[in-house]
């Protein structure tokens, strides 16, 4: 341990700093097929693993079980049910948001996984665990391949 | 070759600031305490490789690894950064050992949250960047979400993880490194501000700085550099998948299979009736209960109820988090995994001053990554 | 093994359209900040700076003179914890000469660039700043002698930039 | 023999991507691509992976923190015992290190070992990451990069030993040359001394063609116990020596002129596997190589050279690949490119190929039965290094 400490609360110091630039990702292999998807046709896919039997979305290049190239690519529809959800009442930096946001995670029938999403169109008090839900996607003009190309789910 | 065992702790004990000093003169303190607790070694001779677990963005450096070696006492020998948690770094500290060519090993893990203006930004820059990250908010909403679907398979109730924030919070009264300890019931924490339906205010452990240092020896040497060596007995370290959208939503799987994987190293087939006590991870309050189940210390839906009855108190036949948990303690990052081993080495010892457990042999030490992550690791410790 | 590697995958897009939005991508700049504790010895270190002083810390160890100043010898592994105000002036250990900036676009007027071993900290304790008043970069030598040029007291801050630059000693 | 701790560790096979600027997939995709290669060639299946490295530099390229954890689905870690270790710029040598040790233990039979980075997510430049490595106290202030230090680095290396550019430039045209052979090389060319002399003066004594280009990509190495090996090939490359050692993050506080650390981890090898006179022992070396004047730096840090006397056995052409002591026959950073982490897996890749005899048209003379791959990283504080032997 050091020897010498502040003792002298007026002599505690502080220096700022940040490591903020700019990122731009790239959609990859799947991703770009996925959200182009999405954006063109309003269809979510998925990808079928033929060895592990199970259709993963969102789609990727891999199964992450066993390893195979995916290349057999499914729809699986855009609607589906809330498997868990919460009400989120503060921001990130812990202030309180007038309205709660309402994540959601939505499974689609027949597919292993799903997609982390917003619910809109609905009370708080509606929300359920099993509540069956479908994709409101933004008008195509306005997507441009991107999660938020969905703008929420609602009750169906 | 036989297990190796745990000769030094030195802890610089947590506080929810700590503007005084400097990481690097943090880290300088919890390693003398630990290399002076091991026999009084030399880092700078008796120590033949350094482990230290950090994040660059935990610390706001690219490139954390450049700025370790001074104050640990290792310039010019063998250290190396674990990007992970510090149960991966003790358990990386097992396998240096066990090669046959290092008899003694530091493994050194800090928290400074209180240096990072926007922690909870930083965590939220963790979540995939394409499918998650655009939907924007604090990243805790994936905890919420965890915690809804796990009590609803489960049966554990909301009130049930309150009854751990106000067990944890209180054992915190008795340890002096607890940043958090405080005298609350169930009510207080039923009344708190909802955050993340269902978790409120007082379910989320807050951020504390502070630092632990180990220190691990083969069992040729660990004799000769402490008389109560701490052995262990099994390791195990998983990760279930990052994504979000393949993983299971109510079990803690990665906890399950890395205390499988200790467990059987340590030979233990009924860890409920062979663990004597457990400090799991706890940065929200239903976390512990769903840790306590991974790790088959009661069954499935079990764990809320054994809470409730007391099994899980320090006079309990199981207590879970003695030290007071991250709920307690404070959540100081990566070191938030050997905050829990700390404790268990404390108890085993005998060293846990008014918290001490009597009787205990066997503990166990498990950690989480934290939001967003399915990574965990189990550690088997015994002082017999 | 290699030569019977048939293909290596890998699909390389154009720079521009990425930049461009011709292919879709997500952007994102992430709110990270800091506030760093600068402890026992960096806070010697800047409060000397305001001061106009060079501050180092010296081990009664091994009795070195370290700069920038530690709280801690990291040869001895002993606290150090004597703080001692050593001379601005030194040697010019090794320089460059930069016409690249921090995002890697270039610059017109160089920056100049040395490692100054400072009179008074243990042999070869240098420190990284700028060099200055220096007309043409290839005057500058090694072990050239070097001295420190401050900003008025007023304008200092307790930063490593309360020295503007290091520039040539003149003797006498 | 007890010389290996408890077991002996195989690399049995090896894969990595092209490294190129701007690549369209995922970090993870890239992962995947290595990963899956290096299995295909080892006869493997994901499922009989134990246990599952990761090296990646800093999240600061990538754009995720914790990226380790990320990445970790496409490195095929999906419930696995995984780790990441990152040592800056060694990372990539140093991944195999951390794959040895779990297998050495005798606590995993096998190990995916893989190294990634994706450069090009950072915007304006991936060198704004580099803006990040200082003390933000004592050295960001002064608008400090990267560049700047190398070029300290090696106007000091220059400075003691009286080397001249020329000299150094020869290994940017052996190395360009030599990637003109590598299938994945981002910056295989065919230049001249001058061609290196005359290119824009970066941060003197730093010029553009000193420098290693900045890339995205992948490789990947499968490493397996003895028993395991022996089963799935007849010619399997051994770890003998793995090594690391660090500096003092005072940089400024020692003398450039040589990488004591790099020497360290060397010693740690060379004790390991029995090395008594490196230059006659070590038949091919992977040696680190992000800036011309490194290879030279660091073949004297590895003590494959004297002192001062890496620009002659440059010279005299020792370090071609039909030379006595062939250096990067690859083409190394400079040539194949520099995704940091993934950068250093290749040259372990390389060494693993160079060693079976299937390295192709970059195959080195003769019959190379012992190799050495080496990086260096953090604040030109840090040394990695394996020996394999065939």
């Amino acid at each position: 341990m050091a020897t010498e400490k502040i003792t002298d609360p007026r002599k505690i110091a502080h220096w700022p700093g940040h490591m903020e630039t700019d990122y731009i990702y790239t959609l990859g292999i799947a991703g770009e097929k996925f959200f182009k998807e999405i954006k063109e046709n309003g269809r979510i896919l998925g990808a079928k693993c033929k060895s592990c039997s199970v259709v993963f979305v969102p789609p990727r290049l891999y199964c992450e079980k066993c390893f195979d190239k995916l290349t057999e690519w499914v729809n699986v529809g855009t609607k589906g049910n809330v498997h868990t959800f919460t009400f989120a009442h503060v921001d990130v930096n812990g202030a309180r948001l007038k309205e709660p946001i309402i994540y959601a995670f939505i499974k689609f029938e027949g597919a292993a996984g799903g997609l982390l999403h917003k619910l809109g169109e609905i009370r708080p008090s509606e929300v359920k665990i099993g509540l069956p839900v479908e994709a409101v996607l933004k008008p195509q003009a306005e997507r441009t391949a991107n999660i938020n190309d969905i703008k929420y789910f609602k009750p169906r | 070759m036989r297990d190796a065992a745990i000769v030094g702790v030195g802890c610089t004990g947590f506080e929810s600031v700590t503007p005084d000093i400097s990481y690097k003169e943090m880290m300088f303190e919890a390693a003398t305490r630990a290399y002076q607790d091991a026999g009084n070694i030399s880092p700078r001779k008796d120590i033949d490789a350094f482990i230290s677990v950090a994040e660059d963005y935990w610390e706001g450096f690219s490139i954390f690894d450049e700025f370790v070696p001074d104050q640990l006492g290792a310039v010019l020998r063998h250290l190396f950064t674990v990007s992970g948690d510090s149960i991966i770094g003790l358990a990386t500290a097992n396998m240096l050992i066990k090669t046959g060519h290092f008899d003694v090993v530091a493994v050194e893990s800090h928290g400074k949250p209180s240096d990072i203006l926007t922690l909870y930004d930083v965590v939220s820059f963790a979540m995939d960047p394409i499918l998650n990250r655009p939907l924007g908010g604090h990243p805790f909403y994936v905890g919420g979400m965890e915690m809804n679907r796990f009590l609803c398979e489960t049966g554990n109730s909301k009130e049930q993880c309150a009854m751990v924030v106000a067990k944890n919070k209180g054992n915190a009264l008795a340890n002096p490194f607890a940043a958090y300890g405080a005298d609350t019931d169930v009510e207080d924490v039923l009344r708190s501000d909802p955050y993340f339906y269902p978790l409120n205010k007082l379910d989320i452990s807050q951020p504390s700085d502070g630092g632990v240092v180990i220190v691990l020896a083969s069992d040729e040497v660990a004799y000769k550099l402490n008389d109560n060596p701490i052995w262990l007995k099994g390791v195990g370290w998983i990760c279930d998948t990052p994504s979000l959208e393949t993983r299971c939503w109510s079990e803690a799987v990665y906890a399950r299979m890395a205390a499988d994987m200790a467990y059987k190293h340590a030979g233990i087939n009924t860890p409920s009736k062979e663990v004597d006590f457990a400090e799991v991870d706890d940065l929200f309050s239903y976390k512990e209960l769903q840790h306590m189940e991974a790790l088959r210390l009661c069954g499935k839906g079990q764990a809320g109820t054994l809470t409730e009855e007391g099994v899980t108190s320090l006079d309990g036949y199981l207590p879970v988090n003695p030290s007071g948990g991250m709920l307690g303690m404070g959540w100081p990052l990566e070191a938030s995994g050997m905050q829990r081993l700390l404790e268990v080495v404390l108890q085993l010892r005998g060293e846990a001053g008014s918290r001490q457990l009597s009787d205990v042999e066997v503990g166990v030490a498990q950690s989480w990554r934290g939001i967003p992550t399915a990574t965990g690791a189990v550690a088997v410790l015994s002082n017999c | 093994m290699s030569e019977k590697i048939k293909r290596f995958p890998g699909e390389q897009l154009k720079g521009a359209d990425i930049r461009e939005g011709r292919i879709p991508s997500v952007k994102h700049r992430p709110n990270v900040k800091y506030l760093w504790s600068t402890g026992v010895a960096m806070s010697r270190f800047l409060e000397g700076l305001k001061k106009g002083k060079i501050v180092a810390s010296a081990c009664r160890k091994c009795g070195r003179i370290m700069v920038p100043p530690r709280a801690f010898c990291e040869q001895c592994f002993k606290p150090a914890d004597e703080y001692v105000p050593i001379k601005d002036t030194g040697t010019i250990n090794t320089y460059s000469v930069s016409y690249v900036a921090g995002d890697a676009s270039r610059i017109k007027e160089p920056i100049l660039v040395a490692v100054i071993d400072i009179d008074g900290a243990s042999e070869g304790m240098g420190i990284l700043h700028l060099l200055g008043e220096i007309d043409d970069w290839k005057q500058i030598k090694f072990g050239m002698r070097v001295k420190a040029v401050w900003k008025r007291p007023e304008e200092r801050t307790g930063s490593i930039t309360d020295i503007k630059y290091f520039a040539p000693l003149k003797e006498g | 023999m007890e010389m290996f701790g408890k077991k002996r560790v195989a690399v049995i096979g090896a894969g990595m991507t092209l490294f190129r600027r701007n690549l369209k997939e995922t970090g993870k995709e890239l992962a995947w691509e290595a990963s899956s290669m290096a299995l295909d060639q080892a006869g493997l299946e994901l499922k009989d992976i134990q246990s599952v490295v990761m090296g990646t530099a800093p999240d600061a390229f990538d754009g995720v923190h914790m990226k380790g954890e990320y990445l970790a689905d496409g490195a095929g870690s999906w419930r696995k015992p995984y780790s990441r270790v990152f040592v800056g710029g060694g990372t990539g040598v140093f991944t195999i290190d951390a794959g040895w040790w779990h297998v050495a233990s005798g606590q995993f039979d096998t190990c995916l070992v893989v190294g990634e980075e994706k450069m090009s997510s950072c915007y304006p430049h991936p060198a704004y990451a580099f803006t990040t490595i200082f003390d933000p106290i004592y050295a960001r202030p002064l608008g400090v990069t990267l560049i700047w230090i190398f070029a300290l680095e090696m106007h000091r290396y220059m400075h003691v030993h009286g080397i001249k550019k020329e000299e150094i430039a020869r290994v940017s045209v052996k190395n360009k040359r030599n990637a003109l052979d590598h299938p994945c090389a981002q910056l295989g060319a065919n230049i001249t001394v001058e061609d290196v002399l005359n290119s824009e003066v970066m941060c003197w004594p730093v010029q553009r063609l000193d420098i290693s280009p900045t890339s995205d990509g992948a490789a990947a190495l499968i490493l397996a116990s003895e028993d395991v090996a022996k089963k799935l090939t007849d010619n399997p490359v051994w770890i003998d020596g793995v090594g690391w050692c660090i500096d003092s993050t005072f940089w400024t506080n020692r003398d450039l002129y040589f990488p004591q650390y790099v020497q360290g981890a060397a010693q740690m090898a060379y004790k390991m596997a029995g090395i008594k006179n490196p230059p006659k022992e070590i038949d091919v070396a992977e040696v680190y190589d992000p800036f011309d004047y490194k290879e030279l730096h660091h073949m004297e840090g590895l003590m494959l050279a004297r002192k001062g006397q890496a620009p002659k056995l440059t010279a005299e052409g020792v370090t071609q690949r039909d030379g006595d002591l062939p250096i990067n026959p690859s083409g190394g950073l400079l040539g194949v490119g520099n995704p940091i982490a993934a950068a250093g897996t290749m040259k372990c890749c390389e060494i693993f190929w160079q060693l079976r005899g299937e390295a192709g048209k970059r195959q080195v003379k003769g019959d190379p039965r012992t190799g050495l791959a080496q990086a260096w990283g953090d604040l030109m504080q840090y040394g990695s290094v394996v020996i394999m032997r065939s």
